[in-house]
């Protein structure tokens, strides 16, 4: 049972990607598509531990972190772009 | 599997390439990134493909994936990220003591200054 | 030995003058001389014992398995030779001690001298064809250097580069010509070569190696067509002409056929080669020289005739003919070089060689006319100078000269030569010495000094004294030379002022009136010809030379044309055909058979993803920091598919470099300009995206060949089975980049460092020039927000410092059996501090940096040179690690590897430069932004607000 | 005194130690001896970087804090999520309103401020510059004042016991 | 010789870092640092030649990890030879720059000891992949010091060297995978054991790799059609650096020789001599687009760089033809070449130096200080360069013209090197003449700031001119020496014993 | 494994599937970009955190070990994301929202801080704002 919850919650996953693709190439602020970025990292972390579940593995365990640390970090620098330029002053 | 990978790295590749073909210091930049995608993954691919035999010994287990194409794929990507910094700075370096942001120093249409050069 | 000092001595001499000409002229000249004498002596002291027959030889062994080996011999012909060199290289130095003026560096002329008179001897006396190619191309290079000597004249400088390059050619010639020659012998000692005459002009190689030998001689001895060369050397002093292209260098090539002689003439080719050329030169360049008003173009054109002469003598081919070659050489010497320096003296008494400008100089300067009349009354072959002797010769060889069938052409044209030879002699006479005294000269005239005229009076003397006793003064130097030139098959022969009436002197005769009545004539001939367009020589070599160089210009600026696009597409496509053609070399191109993995959903939608990414990364490539968030995309999704792929270490570090490189693009993009512009032609956009789409072709295509095959036996498999029981550690892959390849690693880590010092470096001069005027006068393009360091990100960064930290210890930690290691954890550290320069500001976050960023890269690289060196204490070799499993109470056991301290080192040097590169960097948004450094870390901190209230309260 | 220069932070070295633990993902003896020597360094090592220490309150107000954000955070989602799929877009009432604050405290309102934005519904997009009011996005706010007054009583009040 | 093998790469490495850690504040410690680390490899590096001339070739397993599964570093005797020569040039090279240019940007001396280490292990590496970590740490070094200083022009050129490069370096990474792919190995002896094994189905891939790869190794060696990197590159860069330089092409060629002589040999079976039909052509080309680019000069920098264009053309045509004879004649071209080239960058900036405003233009400007030293300075290398007599340059031309007599190409490759040298002279000869003779015709004396007597430059330059002078007079034992080279490139079986012990039997192995 | 922990498993994999969903299709639907800043929220909180809490169980009840790391997740997310939303708000803001006719007044001397830096040389209101499309 868990193997088809997994699945729906891959398919989940990808049609969020893909949906995430699509504001990022859509926009149509810049802010749209930092947001969207943001947003798949978010959904890659998710993945990775589906992924882990499904392999009943935590190997994955540290790139989900580290994820949601970098994903963060360049949201962060893109945003500090926009609105400085200069993003480190 | 396998396709995927391969029109992937394919696809990478002809991106790349096409933006290092570009005229400006950035897209070339990017095409360097790009390509350096590609060949990180095909290096990584001459180990073949596998899924979930990750080269971290367990007790019981005894397929690994091939770790070597990996560890090789590990020195590329530090090697081309300092790289890639060294030349991020140059092209503005470069474009602050020229100008202009053309690969060549100069723009497009202007007159060859390869007769000077040499 | 002496032989080689022969040799030698000019050349260490040639140090002498350079240092002597800071005691006086006078010592220079006299040093320059004593070599030279010294060196004479030493060979005059041989010359009894050569003309008896006897050959010196002596050899040094140099470079023997190419056959190049420093060996000498002295025959007859390599002592004529040489005697001449010395001799006249004597008086040479002499005369032009006083032909110099004193603005003229002496030191350098006679430096360069005494180097060109150490090749000549070098040439004369080689028994080493390579040896003596060596001594040849240096006589071209010194002549150079000698021609040009007065620096400041174009016509020496075109005149000098001319020679070089009409000889220099020539000598490029001759190296295949003698290098083809020691290969038929299977040698290149001339003494063996000259033993193999049959062997030689058997072999199917035989008329290249003449050809090409014969280009170097003809070049070098100004032979048709190769003679415009020679006139316009008459650019440099004339000691110079007067040696060089009356004595020495231009009969080198002249030596040289006669040296080849036995083993080169006698064929067919050689006849019709070299009597042709011979003959031609001889004729063209006594007629040439009638009208020249340039006493040194007339003689120089006279002497082109004259080696003309020699030329066809030595390619008749018998030995009768050479005999009378080799005394013609001896002559000419004699007589020409006495009139050269005759024609300096003119020029240095009158200030000009214009035959038109001069006249009944004989009055004004007796002793140099009388000389002058003398030798060039020799040179018109006149009865009883030694110039008539050796053209009776020639004109008796030629009467018996059959060409292409004809028996009287050969015999014409020598006379007519002899014609033209007696009408520009009578002109220098006549013209010069006799007739009007002229008072327009520049200088007035008066016989020069006697150590001015005394060389050439000497060669007079001799003129004169061979003329009347030539078998008493001349007789065995020219038979020890003939016997030499013609390989021991001297002829019967007597050298004698009068051989009763013979058909040469009827030719002779015929010559004399001739020659008188085109002088008398010589007005109206002059007009005739001034009319007619003769080829300009040198403008056709300038001409071609400047077409050469402008088509060169045209080729290289158009393959060179400084576009780094066409370099890159021209590489890309040759290592696609590269490629393709390696590829289907081959001709198995079976497909593989490995069993593929299935696509499951997760892994189809990550490609669709890429696959869009990729097509909207390039499709909107103009807006620059849309590109640069779709490229990040990109490399999430490839760390996604490293994972999915079995490969978590390299997901990590994929994503981390990604962020790293993310914010260092968007530094960059701060400075430079946001958008692309759309430059790009639809014809390139074609090529390139052709090229490309061929790249992606051939990629892919290997990629999947490779992907679909069995991996073969891999050393990885070693990897696998010891890196835990060897390498102490459970992660294969950081095992491989700490051990087992930690080599690679510790150059990787080289890499990163270099590449922060590399940018440091680079941003250093950012404050100098045209970077720092457009920093000073940079515009900010677009909208700031007043929030320079929004309060939530300073407070929330605060708190992830120290948890990034944490997490830096960790990954570092379980690197070695789980993903992770140095590498990732120096990126997690280095980000988290660059978080508190993006969050806290520069000023704040730099004030409290304890850590120095070059330090740590210069501590890394260092810590794991140490960990890698200790194993030699040990006596293992570097990089040589090991560990124990410690136990410890309460904490338990854990492991401590050596390799611990490399990858120590790799995690200090990826925090130092990645953090020493970003911090640098952003020096220039400063710079550009023209903002403070804010050293608050806060726009506004309303706690601070607070606190004051309370404690003005308190105070109240 | 020495206590205080080597734990300059205890509350942070105490989070510290708590990750670690989490991040080893085991509770043994070794990893909490470990953890704690971290616990103990890390603090010290940026403590340059924590120029002040926070005051921060007792643990059983953290604790209700706690529970009260995470039960508002799985409400909240509920609703928002029904918004999204089921409501035209058109008919959302999104508008900005502004929560004058009380706190001074920049940890406490940075808090408040990401409380707000993690119960769905409400997004914090901006301080007054001198960081005395936010300035709060809604999706769907029919009643603005209430919003306010449920942030305000819910969460502010609870944050200035805990951090002032 | 035991650890003394991998001193050469550590020495410099750790002296760099030294460098960077303790004194970079201070120049003259700086400079004492790397004036004295050179001068112990120049002795490191001499005794090893010493030793690999009297020995077979020695392996130095690094971890002491068996070969071919850890990595290996070789001593023989290419390799002694070309690090010595590496250490010479770089003595000369860091005496020069020691005077003033080491000031003219930041971290010269470290970059210049890295660099050192990068051409020392990438002669010095038994392993494919290896070799391109040294690649990288060579070419990141050089693009530092090829940017030292700064200026548009040096900017602009950087650029194009840098990206070049790094497509190269991808390229790099392709071949080296392929070759991995089919073979699973990376070290070069087993390589040499393992190609010939490998099946008929893999075949097409090997040799698509590794033409790739030789593709790589050709634009490092500058080769026709991937040469368009060097004339901007050298031309712009500081002259110490250019200088330096010198040595780069030759780790192209060397890199050329060592992995198409050893995996790609005569042993090879149907892959034996797999890159000489590709790079003979390409090098008779080169030599010929090389001297054309002499011809056409119009900046003694650029004549310089296109007549090492040129001599790389020459250089490969005789390693491509792949004889005893013509690799040992090549050899000595290498040996010649690096240090003619260096020596004419040195004398060339020495001359572009006192010419103030006019710079390395080959126009007319009035005299300048110590011409008549420069003057003849720049005559001898120049007739070295353009293989006159009586320098190396000749007998590496008449060795290379010997070695080719019997080649199918021979003619053509006689003629192209008779008729360059012709244009080598011509184009030498019109730009001393421009340099030093015009100047003459022109009014008044260049003064340029700071113009007096450079000592350190000076001994510089002639040392590289003295290395000609040694290389001329000691053609005899130096050619000894590398024609036992080329019979150790041609007898692979003491490398591969060296590294893997004795020769795997025909098994594919492990 | 008992199979009401499969159960509960299999459900907060779903929730969590259905809220990672919601959230970016919340990003599709809505208009403008501070609306749909609230999408993704739910994909942060509901959405990973029952992906997570799903983890913890499988591991603990499915594979016996006690696992907590997953919590480290959520601390970070929860930490970061009100940063991210306020960051990307400010972007937008700055660019595309008139400060004066848009946005509430602040109620305070200082304006918002994107727009209003503290201190003498404050905001301009004569300025006439214009929007950026860059
Ligand atoms: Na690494
Ligand atoms: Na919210």
């Amino acid at each position: 049972m868990i193997e088809y919850a997994l699945n729906f919650g891959f398919i989940c996953v990808a049609v969020a990607l893909l949906m995430n693709l699509w504001r990022l190439a859509k926009g149509p602020t810049i802010a749209d598509r930092v947001l969207a970025v943001d947003t798949m990292a978010i959904n890659a972390i998710a993945l990775l531990v589906l992924y882990g579940i499904s392999r009943a593995t935590s190997m994955y365990f540290e790139g989900a972190l580290l994820f949601a640390m970098f994903g963060f970090v360049s949201t962060v620098a893109y945003c500090k772009f926009v609105l400085r330029g200069d993003i480190i002053e | 599997m396998e396709f995927l990978v391969a029109s992937s790295i394919g696809l990478l590749t002809m991106c790349g390439t096409y933006m290092l073909l570009r005229g400006r210091t950035f897209p070339v930049v990017i095409g360097l990134a790009m390509l350096s995608y590609a060949v990180n993954v095909f290096l990584f691919a001459m180990g073949r493909l596998t899924i979930d035999m990750p080269p971290i010994l367990r007790d019981g287990v005894t397929e690994y994936t091939d770790p070597l194409p990996q560890a090789l794929v590990l020195t590329a990507i530090v090697i081309s990220f300092g790289m890639t910094a060294l030349i991020v700075v140059l092209s503005i370096r470069a474009y602050l003591e020229i100008g202009n942001d053309h690969v060549d120093g100069r723009p497009e249409g202007a007159p060859s200054e390869a007769g000077d050069k040499n | 030995m002496s032989l080689t000092l022969i040799v030698l001595l000019p050349f260490l001499g040639a140090v002498l003058p350079a240092v002597m000409i800071r005691a006086g002229r006078n010592a220079c000249a006299t040093a320059t001389g004593s070599v030279t004498l010294l060196a004479l002596i030493l060979l005059i002291a041989k010359a009894p014992a050569v003309i008896g027959g006897e050959v010196f030889q002596v050899r040094y062994d140099w470079l023997t398995d190419l056959g190049l080996n420093v060996t000498f011999f002295l025959d007859g012909l390599g002592l004529l030779f040489a005697t001449l060199i010395l001799g006249i290289g004597l008086l040479i130095i002499i005369y032009a001690r006083f032909y110099l003026s004193k603005d003229d560096p002496m030191g350098r002329f006679y430096v360069f001298l005494l180097l060109f008179q150490g090749a000549m001897v070098g040439i004369v006396l080689s028994d080493n064809i390579l040896l003596l190619l060596i001594f040849w191309e240096l006589t071209s290079l010194s002549s150079f250097l000698l021609i040009g000597y007065w620096k400041h004249l174009p016509e020496g400088r075109q005149g000098a580069r001319m020679a070089l390059t009409v000889t220099g050619a020539g000598g490029l010639a001759m190296i295949a010509g003698m290098l083809i020659l020691g290969n038929i012998v299977g040698s290149y000692d001339l003494t063996v070569i000259l033993q193999n005459a049959d062997l030689i002009q058997a072999s199917p190689l035989y008329v290249p190696a003449l050809v090409l030998i014969l280009l170097g001689c003809f070049t070098k001895s100004a032979q048709f067509p190769f003679h415009f060369w020679l006139p316009h050397a008459m650019a440099a002093p004339t000691p110079v002409s007067a040696y060089l292209h009356s004595a020495t260098m231009v009969k080198a090539g002249i030596f040289l056929m006669a040296r080849m002689w036995p083993v080169l003439s006698g064929t067919e080719e050689w006849f019709y080669i070299v009597a042709s050329a011979g003959l031609v030169t001889m004729v063209l360049g006594a007629w040439i020289a009638i009208f020249k008003h340039d006493l040194k173009g007339l003689l120089a054109y006279s002497t082109v005739s004259h080696l003309g002469l020699v030329t066809m003598l030595f390619g008749f081919g018998t030995p009768m003919a050479a005999v009378a070659g080799v005394f013609h050489i001896i002559n000419h010497a004699t007589f020409k070089a006495a009139l050269f320096m005759t024609a300096g003296i003119i020029d240095h008494e009158t200030g000009t060689r214009d035959i038109r400008r001069l006249g009944g100089l004989l009055n004004l300067m007796p002793i140099a006319g009388t000389i002058g009349i003398i030798s060039a009354a020799s040179m018109a072959g006149i009865i009883p100078l030694n110039g008539f002797l050796s053209k009776e010769m020639m004109l008796e060889e030629a009467w018996h000269t059959v060409w292409f069938d004809q028996n009287w052409l050969v015999p014409l044209l020598a006379t007519i030569g002899a014609v033209f030879s007696v009408a520009y002699s009578l002109r220098f006479i006549f013209h010069v010495w006799f007739g009007k005294t002229r008072d327009e000269l520049p200088h007035h005239p008066h016989d020069p000094p006697f150590g001015m005229w005394a060389p050439p009076a000497f060669l007079t003397i001799l003129v004169v004294l061979i003329g009347l006793f030539p078998a008493a003064i001349a007789g065995p130097l020219v038979a020890a030379t003939a016997n030499a030139v013609t390989g021991g098959n001297l002829p019967e022969y007597y050298l004698a002022l009068w051989h009763g009436l013979t058909s040469a002197l009827g030719m002779s005769v015929i010559a004399l009136i001739a020659g008188a009545l085109i002088l008398l004539r010589h007005g109206g001939l002059m007009s005739v010809t001034s009319n007619l367009s003769r080829p300009d020589a040198k403008a056709m070599f300038d001409c071609l030379i400047v077409k050469v160089v402008a088509l060169s210009r045209v080729i290289s600026d158009n393959l060179q044309n400084g576009s780094l696009q066409r370099y890159l597409a021209i590489m890309i496509f040759a290592a696609i055909a590269i490629g393709l053609s390696g590829f289907y070399a081959e001709p198995d191109h079976t497909a593989g058979t490995r069993e593929l993995l299935a696509v499951s959903p997760p892994a189809a939608i990550g490609w669709v993803l890429l696959v869009g990414t990729c097509i909207a990364a390039v499709a909107m490539h103009h807006n620059r920091l849309l590109t640069l968030l779709l490229v990040g995309v990109i490399g999430l999704i490839v760390s996604l598919g490293f994972i999915y792929l079995s490969a978590p270490d390299l997901a990590l570090t994929q994503i981390s470099v990604e962020v790293v490189t993310v914010i260092l693009m968007l530094l960059a993009l701060n400075i430079l300009p946001k958008e692309t512009p759309k430059e790009s032609q639809p014809g390139r956009k074609f090529r390139d995206w052709v090229i490309s789409i061929a790249a992606g072709l051939g990629m892919g295509g290997a990629v999947w060949a490779i992907m679909t095959r069995e991996l073969p036996n891999s050393i990885s498999a070693f990897h696998l089975a010891n890196s835990k029981t060897e390498g102490g550690g459970t992660n294969v892959v950081n095992v491989i980049l700490v051990d087992f390849r930690g080599f690679d690693t510790f150059g990787e880590i080289i890499v990163l460092g270099i590449a922060a010092l590399s940018i440091f470096a680079l941003i250093e001069t950012v404050t100098q020039g045209e970077a720092a005027k457009r920093l000073a006068s940079w515009v900010v393009d677009n909208r700031r927000s007043a929030d320079r360091h929004p309060m939530m990100m300073v407070i929330a960064t605060r708190v992830m410092l120290p948890l990034s930290l944490l997490v830096g210890v960790y990954i570092f930690l379980r690197g070695h059996n789980e993903p992770g290691g140095g590498f990732i954890a120096g990126l997690v550290v280095s980000v988290a501090l660059v978080m508190q320069y993006m969050a806290s500001g520069f000023g704040w976050t730099q004030n409290r940096m304890k850590a120095n960023y070059h330090g740590m890269i210069g501590l890394g690289v260092i810590a794991a040179a140490i960990t890698g060196l200790s194993a030699w204490v040990a006596g293992l070799p570097f990089l040589t690690s090991g560990f124990v499993h410690v136990h410890l109470p309460i904490v338990g056991e854990f492991e401590l590897a050596s390799a611990m301290g490399f990858d120590l080192g790799v995690f200090l040097t990826v925090v130092g430069a990645v953090t020493l590169a970003l911090a640098k960097l952003s020096q220039v948004e400063r710079m550009a932004e023209h903002v403070d450094i804010n050293p608050e870390p806060m726009d506004h901190d309303p706690s601070a607000a607070t606190a004051k209230v309370a404690t003005a309260e308190k105070e109240a | 005194m020495m206590l205080k220069r080597c734990l300059p932070h205890p509350l942070l070295s105490l989070a510290l130690l708590v990750v670690w633990v989490l991040l080893v993902n085991e509770i043994s003896a070794g990893a909490v001896v470990f953890g704690a020597i971290l616990a103990i360094a890390i603090p010290l090592i940026s403590s340059n970087f924590w120029p002040a220490r926070p005051k921060v309150g007792n643990a059983y107000a953290i604790c209700e804090y706690g529970l009260i954000v995470l039960w508002d955070i799985l409400v909240a989602n509920v609703v928002v999520a029904g918004l999204i799929l089921f409501r035209k877009t058109e008919s959302l009432e999104s508008k900005s309103v502004v929560v004058p604050l009380d706190l001074t405290s920049p940890e406490a309102i940075t808090t408040l401020a990401g409380t707000i934005t993690m119960t769905p519904g409400t997004v914090t997009i901006d301080l007054s510059a001198d960081a005395k009011s936010l300035l709060v996005h809604c999706l769907h706010a029919p009643d603005p004042q209430g919003v306010v007054d449920d942030i305000k009583t819910r969460y502010e009040g609870r944050l200035k016991e805990i951090f002032e | 010789m035991g650890h003394w093998i991998v001193v050469p790469i550590l020495l410099p490495a750790v002296m760099a870092a030294l460098i960077v850690l303790a004194v970079r504040h201070d120049i003259v410690l700086q400079r004492i640092f790397s004036i004295t680390a050179t001068v112990a490899l120049v002795a490191v590096t001499l005794s090893l030649v010493i030793f690999a001339n009297n020995n077979n070739p020695e392996m130095y397993a690094l971890g002491d990890w068996p070969a071919p599964f850890g990595i290996v570093i070789v001593l023989d005797r290419l390799s002694a030879m070309m690090i010595f020569l590496t250490s010479i040039l770089g003595l000369g090279v860091i005496l020069f720059a020691s005077s003033e240019w080491d000031k003219r940007g930041q971290h010269f001396h470290a970059l210049f000891q890295f660099q050192l280490m990068g051409v020392n292990g990438a002669f010095l590496t038994g392993d494919v992949f290896n070799l391109f970590v040294f690649f990288e740490v060579l070419l990141i070094a050089s693009y530092g010091l090829m940017l030292h200083g700064a200026g548009a022009e040096r900017l602009k050129a950087g650029m194009q060297y840098i990206v070049i490069n790094l497509t190269g370096s991808s390229l790099f990474l392709v071949g080296v995978g392929m070759i991995y792919a089919v073979t699973g190995t990376l070290n070069m002896a087993d390589l040499a054991v393992q190609v010939p094994l490998v099946a008929a189905g893999d075949a097409a891939l090997l040799r698509a790799g590794a033409l790739i790869l030789l593709l790589v190794f050709c634009v490092k060696a500058a080769l026709v059609p991937v040469h368009f990197w060097l004339p901007g590159t050298y031309a712009n860069a500081p002259a110490p650096v250019a200088a330096l330089f010198a040595i780069m092409t030759k780790v192209g060629a060397y890199s050329i020789l060592r992995v198409y002589s050893l995996g790609f040999g005569e042993n090879a079976g149907d892959m034996a001599w797999l890159a000489q039909p590709y790079i003979l052509p390409a090098a008779i080309v080169t030599l010929a687009i090389g001297m054309i680019g002499v011809l056409a000069a119009k900046r003694l920098n650029g004549l310089i760089a296109f007549s090492v264009i040129g001599s790389m053309g020459t250089l490969l045509i005789s390693i491509a033809l792949f004889t005893p004879e013509s690799i040992s004649a090549g050899l000595y071209y290498l040996l010649h070449s690096t240090f003619a080239g260096a020596a004419l960058f040195l004398i060339g900036d020495l001359v572009a130096s006192r010419r103030g405003q006019y710079g390395d233009h080959l126009n007319t400007a009035p005299v300048f200080h110590q011409s008549g030293l420069l003057a003849v300075l720049f005559f001898i290398a120049a007739i070295a360069m353009a293989g006159m007599p009586p320098l190396s340059g000749f007998i590496g031309k008449l060795l290379i013209l010997d070695a080719a007599r019997d080649s199918a190409f021979g003619v053509w490759i006689w003629a192209v090197i008779l008729v360059t040298s012709l244009m080598g002279i011509v184009g030498f000869g019109r730009a001393g003449s421009v340099l030093f003779w015009k100047s003459a015709s022109a009014e008044g004396v260049i003064e340029v700031e700071g113009a007096n007597w450079p000592v350190l430059p000076i001994i510089a330059a002639c040392g590289m001119l003295g290395a000609l002078v040694v290389l001329t007079v000691f053609a005899a034992p130096i050619t000894d020496y590398l024609q036992g080279t080329a019979a150790q490139l041609f007898d692979t079986t003491d490398y591969i014993r060296a590294v893997l012990g004795e020769i795997p039997a025909t098994q594919p192995g492990q | 494994m008992p199979f009401i922990a499969e159960i509960v498993i299999s459900v907060l994999i779903v929730i969590g599937g259905i809220f990672l969903l919601v959230g970016s299709f919340g990003m599709i639907k809505l208009r403008e970009l501070l609306p749909r800043l609230h999408a993704p929220t739910k994909a942060t909180t509901v959405g990973v955190g029952a992906i997570l809490i799903a983890s913890m169980l499988f591991f603990w009840i499915e594979r016996g070990h006690f696992t907590i790391h997953e919590l480290l997740i959520t601390l970070f997310l929860f930490l970061t994301a009100p940063i991210t939303a306020n960051l990307i708000a400010k972007a937008y803001l700055l660019r595309h929202v008139d400060p004066h006719k848009d946005l509430p007044e602040s109620g305070r001397d200082e304006g918002w801080a994107t727009f209003d830096p503290v201190g003498p040389d404050g905001y301009d209101p004569s300025e006439e704002y214009k929007p950026d499309e860059k």
